[in-house]
């Protein structure tokens, strides 16, 4: 299969370079910025906290709570549904049975939304949570794809900008663990046939599998205390080593 | 039994999964009994009532005139600034249906359901002259979709799908004249125009994960108990309109191979029912 | 929080009028106005017939109860067009502390988006929508046994799906069999009957077109228990005489009447068939057990 | 405030002798005064005072201009042919009930009763010349109307079919010791006749706009004729009995309630049943027959009084 | 002073029904705008006759009246009571009321406040709530007022020990919302209020009329439970509640319960119809007390039982009806009459009970006498 170039310079099978920043704020317990060109997600975690509202104590479990708050304007009925999306991906890796009758709160403030939106959020929710140390069975990765189908020829786009989204036949969104095979969550939007769809699976799987490896190398930079420079080094090696994967994949 | 029934419920599921019988006497894989009505609100311009075993929503559709939207109004890009949609869909979750409901803030589940029908709808690709008001298009028709749930017994996604589609199918638009800018009549003399979806029914079908086992069409009990939820929408052509999987446990691909097949074999009953209602 | 169903659309609509009625209702009002200038009669007497059906005749009605089922009790009415869904929740104990003798009666009715064809003004709608409530909860509240249930509260819903007039009527009717359904104590059921008087006629029953006819025409809305002869809501807009008040209060008080013995033989064929449910059953179990007496006995 | 259920016989026992614990008949109306005039920045208002009960309503006057977009939308809709807007408002300091949302249903309740009580389209007949009394003639369409005028107090109109008065008429209920609906209705209509409005002149300009030309002299104004605003009468009824003008305790004992709207021509305006217990078909022909005799009464005594002042000015 | 019409006229509408003959007394007073806009910029004379008023209370008092600020006196010449703080070196008042001084002692009593309960003060209470061995008494203080399950008295006046099924069935003794009778038992530590009603006087008030006035009209005395000679029973409760009820009705009503109470105890005693009936007389001047009552309250002139019988005879002199003492008219001749025999009198509350029935005599004369001029 051929390669494709798109309209930002991008490979079809190449994800936008990924930026990190953990713990930038000091009130909350852990959070996360997850940069990827023009979307841009700050993600914080508070809890485990006493539950605020006792009608939503769940006695063997602790409850996770999540806001998504939009660049710009106020929070709309398409907001509720990535917050249930997202608190969704995300109550499935925590050990929420740890803490029974608590609450886990997350808040997500988008400061730009060019495409993927959802999955940036997931994933800047996970380096947040890791930031604050709460349990979790392992880490999880998101990951876009849209659709498009040019001459006939069916064509994948990972990690798409707004317009990318816009023009495609169908935006289909995953997430995925690191220690199972299973599908945390997965979200198709638009017109795709079954065979298509699991070979979206199979790519996006792969692609998370390359996304938390990532975040992995992040979060052990930050513990090491790295100095920043040698960090950016490091980042720019595994974009590098990531293309090169994608690359030899297809 | 009853208080086996309340006091475990889950482990009182299981014992019947084990069997591959849920507690109502279904199989695994078996849906209620799904009935379906159209036109029966005669203040709106298409109605259809759906009920699925108890669960029932009505849906009516107010069309209303409007100046036809200018091409990027805002600036900002958005999904649905490039194409400015005709229709807007509202899920309504009131507390008539359920006491689980309150009556002064939407819930959550009407907010999310509401936002994928507009995805749907927005992805169905009706020619923008079907919204013509008058031959040229100075104005347009604007059709605002609500559906108001009735009786919740779980799976109220499939019912609101349903009904959204019948309801639309049912729209008959009256051509009308202008008279003065902002005055509009409808002139019963002009041709009507029915929506072309014709093609383009959608088939749901939505799944409750208890364990191992995956349910078809849950009820209620079986949603509340559940640890994840599968809701798959398939077109005419057996492409995925909307796929959904949430849960607190993963899904193997094999499972979502199964519901998919599944919902591919409801195809003909939704197809056969729509059809009938609106001949 | 109460959304506008419009606000998902930036652009202004509105419904559009029929061109012909249009014409139509500007040539009534050119010839009123002639008339007006020819005679001195007071405005708004605009005489009517009805075509269908007697003046005192009630359209056709049907009522079910038992539709919601997750709700302790409900009745979904139609007459002709109109029509009201109703469900009832309780009683249930409430969380609030305060101790009350009795039960607490809520009652809300809400007005579906697509009910009626007028446009929708959103405060307005809401008071609407609340004043009429509280006309419900005073019909039905004095029918209810609500002190056999201290510290509990009971939920009335009321849903119109479809205004063809006579709402109010509806919501009264469907909730009193609603409550009935859920097996709320009660001294009697409510029926509810009301009319408009357009010049001399007094119209029982009328469709949103009577309804609307002539503004501030007489309007009478009673509600009665009928085995007590009592009345629970009596409500009357609009100018009339004191002769023709009592008159067409007593065309009302008839018209209740005959809406209760419907809503009496409805509720008994709803328990008939809930009977024979139920006998179905037990009398299976009771052949079982007979039978497996019989053969202990043996 | 509450009672007990001995202190509830007691009054019952009292109003089936005819004499209530004030002393009054069942028939009794307490004295009131009203004082008009006192909001010097509406167009109108009336202060009541009934025993402890005290309500205060402002009328404002607004320009309002038919907006064709809704007009045309539909014949059939009220509301923007209103001319009368009603709100009510129960200050707290009536009643620590009042507080927060504690007296939104009795807001709505008192404002939709004015509403009902105003519903007849003719209420307000014509406006005069506040200087000699003489009827002053509202300007009438001249070209066939082309949208749905209303005929609905067309006596408000400034420009047929284009631009009219809207009243909005506000009440604070101050203080209270039962009987709200009366006073509110009472305290209305003399507001109503308190209120004044200034002459306008339309002036057609060029194209479609129009200017108008304000009268500013204080005393060149218009009133407003009074003659078929309606007043409210409600009849309690405690026990076997019913009585007029309760206090906040006997409406504790009260079964039921009819609040009757009456007009000069002796014509029942309005009519709504409150309170939980049933009444009886004689029962009420009775108490319409006892409301229509209690309203005349207190229209003319009203009207004579506002007649004097009239004359004194 | 107004150019007010005062219309009062009868109707003589003979229609239908015999009440309509009642139809009266619809009295309105109409103040023209600008009228009303000039009484208040020129006209003071409604001012001077407000302040006549206070000058006349406070001859009334014979007390001196303080306002929040004022100063009483200098530092150690007093020592500091209610409602006084220290403030540099002198002594001020905290709130408007009537300096009251006890040896050294230096307080003032406010002239509108919640009652504040002193051990021995008899009051009437209204119940709010039912807790744990308690009830909890609304008593126009600022905290509800707690009556004890073992405060009160047990019916037939048995003296033992409260079991645990009298706490299951204190339902029986008091519910919410009646009236009860009791004296103040203790101050607590914590500012809460005990009462009692350990004595066959006290109890549950029932078949009567309550009404409240401010609290500081009430004066303490021997006594405060009057049976007016004009056959009107008055609880004067301290706190400003009082109960008005007929004499006849209430001495049958005590002996129908203190006979049930011998048979049953233990249960709540249902009074039947016939011991509740009064009689149409009796209603009326049970109206005519309590509108006495009122219209003290609103001259604010202290309420005991000479000064009620003094505006009820007074009434009954200038051929008032009971629903006309509380016209506006009538109430400014009543007090002005009042005010000018009030004069010369020296109010004396300590009287001895001889006293009372004495008075009682000759207040009956006057009675007499009355009737014979009317």
């Amino acid at each position: 299969m051929s390669q494709i170039k798109r309209l930002d310079g991008r490979f079809d099978n190449q994800i936008r370079p990924i930026e990190t920043e953990q713990g930038l704020l000091n009130k909350a317990d852990g959070s996360a910025k997850f940069t990827q060109n023009k979307s841009s997600v700050l993600a914080a975690v508070y809890g485990p906290i006493e539950v605020k509202n006792p009608r939503k104590e769940k006695i063997l479990k602790s409850v996770v709570e999540v806001t998504f708050t939009p660049g710009l304007g106020n929070s709309s009925y398409q907001d509720k549904e990535k917050e249930l999306l997202i608190r969704n991906a995300v109550e499935s890796v925590i050990l929420t049975t740890l803490h029974p009758r608590t609450q886990i709160t997350v808040v997500i403030q988008v400061y730009s939304d060019d495409g993927s939106i959802i999955s940036c959020s997931i994933n800047a929710v996970c380096l947040a949570l890791l930031d604050a140390g709460i349990e979790m069975n392992g880490m999880i990765g998101s990951v876009t794809l849209s659709y498009q189908s040019i001459d006939n020829q069916d064509i994948f786009y990972f990690d798409p900008d707004l317009l990318e989204e816009i023009e495609s036949k169908a935006v289909a969104i995953f997430a995925f663990g690191n220690n199972s095979n299973n599908i945390i969550m997965s979200k198709v939007e638009g017109k795709l046939t079954e065979d298509l769809y699991f070979l979206a699976i199979k790519n996006a799987r792969e692609a998370c599998d390359k996304i938390i490896a990532f975040m992995k190398l992040a979060v052990k930079n930050r513990i090491m205390g790295n100095e920043q420079q040698q960090q950016q080094q490091q980042d720019q090696k595994i974009k590098k080593e990531e293309q090169q994967q994608d690359e030899a994949m297809k | 039994m009853e208080a086996f029934q309340k006091i475990h419920p889950l482990e009182f599921y299981r014992k019947f999964l084990e069997r591959s019988v849920r507690p109502d006497g279904r199989s695994l894989t078996d849906i209620r009994k799904t009935t379906l009505s159209v036109g029966s609100i005669t203040t709106c311009s298409g109605s259809s009532f759906v009920k699925i075993g108890n669960t029932s929503v009505v849906c009516g559709i107010r069309a209303e005139v409007g100046e036809p939207p200018s091409i990027n109004q805002t600036g900002i890009v958005s999904n649905q600034s490039k194409n400015h949609s005709y229709i807007f869909v509202n899920v309504e979750l009131g507390p008539i249906c359920s006491n689980a409901f309150s009556s002064s803030k939407p819930s959550e589940k009407a907010m999310s359901l509401g936002t994928q029908l507009n995805a749907l709808i927005n992805r169905l690709d009706i020619p923008t002259t079907d919204f013509y008001f008058d031959n040229e298009g100075k104005a347009r028709w604007y059709l605002y979709v609500d559906i108001y749930c009735l009786d919740y017994d779980g799976n109220i996604t499939d019912a609101s799908i349903i009904a959204m589609l019948s309801a639309l199918k049912n729209v008959t638009l009256q051509q009308g004249i202008i008279v003065e800018p902002n005055q509009y009549f409808k002139d019963s003399e002009q041709p009507t125009r029915k929506l072309s979806i014709q093609n383009n029914y959608f088939i749901p079908l939505s799944f409750a994960v208890i364990d191992d086992y995956i349910l078809s069409d849950p009820c209620l009990e079986e949603e509340k108990l559940s640890s994840g939820q599968i809701t798959i929408t398939f077109n005419e052509n057996q492409e995925i309109c909307l796929l959904l999987y949430t849960g607190t446990n993963g899904i193997a691909d094999d499972h979502l191979k199964k519901c998919i097949q599944l919902t591919k074999n409801r195809f003909d009953f939704i197809n056969k029912l729509v059809n009938e209602n609106n001949s | 929080m109460k959304i506008d169903y419009r606000s998902g659309n930036s652009i202004k609509t509105q419904i559009p009028l029929d061109y012909k009625e249009y014409l139509k209702r500007k040539e009534d009002k050119q010839q009123q106005q002639q008339q007006q200038q020819q005679s001195t009669q007071p405005t708004g007497a605009i005489t009517y017939k009805r075509k269908d059906r007697l003046d005192e005749q009630f359209r056709q009605i049907f009522m079910k109860t038992g539709i919601v089922t997750q709700a302790s009790g409900s009745c979904y009415l139609e007459i002709e067009k109109t029509k009201v869904l109703c469900s009832v929740y309780g009683p249930r104990a409430t969380p609030k502390t305060e101790l009350f003798e009795t039960a607490k009666l809520n009652c809300e009715l809400k007005y579906a988006t697509f009910s009626s064809n007028k446009e929708k003004f959103d405060y307005l709608e809401n008071t609407k929508e609340k004043d009429q409530s509280l006309i419900i909860y005073q019909s039905i509240i004095g029918s209810l046994r609500l002190d056999k249930y201290p510290k509990t509260v009971v939920d009335v819903y009321i849903l119109v799906l479809n205004d063809d007039g006579d709402v109010l009527v509806s919501a009264i009717t469907a909730a009193s069999m609603a409550l009935a359904d859920a097996g709320v104590e009660m001294y009697d059921m409510v029926a509810s009957c009301s009319a408009v008087c357009i010049k001399d006629a007094t119209l029982i029953n009328p469709t949103a077109q009577e309804e609307t006819l002539t503004e501030g025409a007489g309007k009478i809305l009673v509600s009665k228990m009928p085995s007590h002869n009592n009345i629970t809501q009596l409500i009357q807009t609009g100018e009339l005489n004191y002769n023709n008040v009592l008159e067409s209060v007593n065309l009302c008080i008839d018209g209740s009447d005959k809406i209760y013995s419907i809503m009496k033989q409805n509720l008994i064929d709803s328990l008939l068939r809930q009977q024979k449910k139920d006998g179905d059953g037990n009398e299976i179990n009771g052949i079982t057990t007979n039978a497996a007496d019989d053969q202990m006995e043996e | 405030m509450k009672v007990s259920p001995s202190e509830v016989s007691f009054i019952q026992k009292g109003i089936e002798h005819n004499i209530r614990t004030d002393g009054r008949s069942r028939v009794d109306y307490r004295h009131f005064s009203l004082e008009s005039g006192e909001i010097v920045h509406s167009n109108g208002s009336a202060r009541l005072k009934l025993s402890d009960t005290e309500v205060l309503v402002g009328v404002k006057a607004e320009i309002t201009q038919i907006n064709k977009e809704n007009n045309n939308a539909s014949g059939n809709n009220i509301n923007v042919n209103k001319r009368l807007i009603f709100n009510v408002d129960c200050c707290p300091s009536a009643s620590p009930e009042f507080e927060g949302k504690g007296s939104e249903f009795l807001n709505i309740e008192l404002a939709q009763q004015l509403d009902r009580l105003y519903s007849h389209p003719n209420v307000i007949v014509g406006l005069y010349n506040t200087n000699d009394n003489t009827k002053y003639d509202p300007p009438t369409a001249t070209t066939t109307a082309d949208d749905n005028e209303n005929s609905n107090n067309s006596s408000l109109t400034i420009v047929p079919n284009k631009y009219y008065w809207t009243l909005y008429i506000d009440a604070i209920v101050l203080d209270s010791d039962g009987n709200l609906f009366d006073a509110l209705s009472i305290a209305t209509r003399a507001a109503l006749f308190n209120t004044r409005l200034p002459k306008i002149k339309a002036i057609q300009g060029e194209y479609e706009e129009i200017t108008f030309e304000v009268n500013d002299d204080p005393f060149d104004t218009l009133s407003i004729d009074i003659k078929n605003v309606p007043i409210c009468v409600t009849m309690t009824k405690i026990a076997s009995q019913f009585v007029i003008d309760t206090t906040t305790r006997e409406e504790l004992c009260m079964d039921a309630r009819l609040t009757i709207g009456v007009n000069s021509s002796s014509n029942i305006c309005s009519i709504q049943k409150g309170g939980i217990s049933g009444l009886d078909p004689p029962t009420i022909n009775q108490m319409i027959n006892t409301a229509k005799v209690v309203g005349l009464k207190i229209l003319s005594t009203m009207d004579q009084a506002l007649l004097d002042i009239q004359l004194l000015k | 002073m107004t150019t007010s019409n005062n219309s009062n006229t009868t109707t003589g509408t003979g229609t239908t029904t015999n009440e309509l003959n009642y139809l009266s007394n619809i009295n309105i007073q109409i103040f023209s705008p600008q009228k009303r806009i000039k009484l208040k910029h020129i006209d003071q004379s409604k001012k001077q006759d407000t302040d006549e008023t206070i000058n006349s209370n406070a001859a009334f008092f014979s007390k001196k009246l303080v306002i929040p600020g004022q100063v009483i006196s200098r530092e150690g010449e007093y020592l500091k009571g209610h409602g006084t703080f220290h403030n540099r070196s002198h002594l001020v008042a905290s709130v408007c009321g009537t300096l009251e001084k006890v040896d050294k002692l230096v307080s003032v009593k406010a002239v509108k406040a919640r009652y504040q309960g002193e051990v021995g003060d008899i009051i009437v209470g209204r119940i709010t709530e039912i807790a744990s061995k308690r009830w909890k008494v609304d008593v126009n203080s600022r905290q509800d007022y707690i009556l004890m399950l073992s405060a009160i008295n047990l019916p037939g006046g048995i003296q033992r020990r409260r079991t645990s099924s009298d706490e299951l069935q204190m339902r029986t003794f008091f519910v919410e919302n009646d009236l009860v009778y009791a004296e103040v038992q203790m101050l607590m530590g914590d500012g809460s209020v005990a009462i009692h009603t350990r004595n066959q006087k006290y109890g549950k008030l029932q078949n009567g009329h309550f009404m409240s006035v401010v609290p500081s009209l009430m004066k303490r005395s021997k006594q405060h439970y009057y049976s007016l000679d004009c056959g009107v029973d008055v609880i004067l409760g301290l706190n400003g509640y009082i109960w008005v009820a007929d004499t006849e009705q209430q001495r049958k009503q005590v002996a129908y319960i203190q006979q049930k109470e011998k048979d049953s105890f233990d249960s709540t005693i249902v009074i039947p119809e016939e011991i509740k009936q009064i009689t149409k007389e009796s209603s009326e001047r049970i109206s005519r007390v309590v509108n006495s009552i009122a219209l003290l309250e609103k001259g604010f002139i202290s309420i005991h039982h000479k000064s009620i019988m003094q505006v009820y005879k007074t009434s009954i002199k200038m051929n008032l009806s009971s629903k006309d003492l509380l016209h506006p008219d009538y109430i400014k001749q009543i007090l002005t009459v009042l005010s000018l025999s009030n004069a010369n009198d020296d109010f004396e509350d300590d009287q001895d009970d001889d006293d009372i029935n004495n008075n009682n005599n000759n207040n009956n004369n006057n009675n007499k006498e009355s009737m014979m001029m009317m």
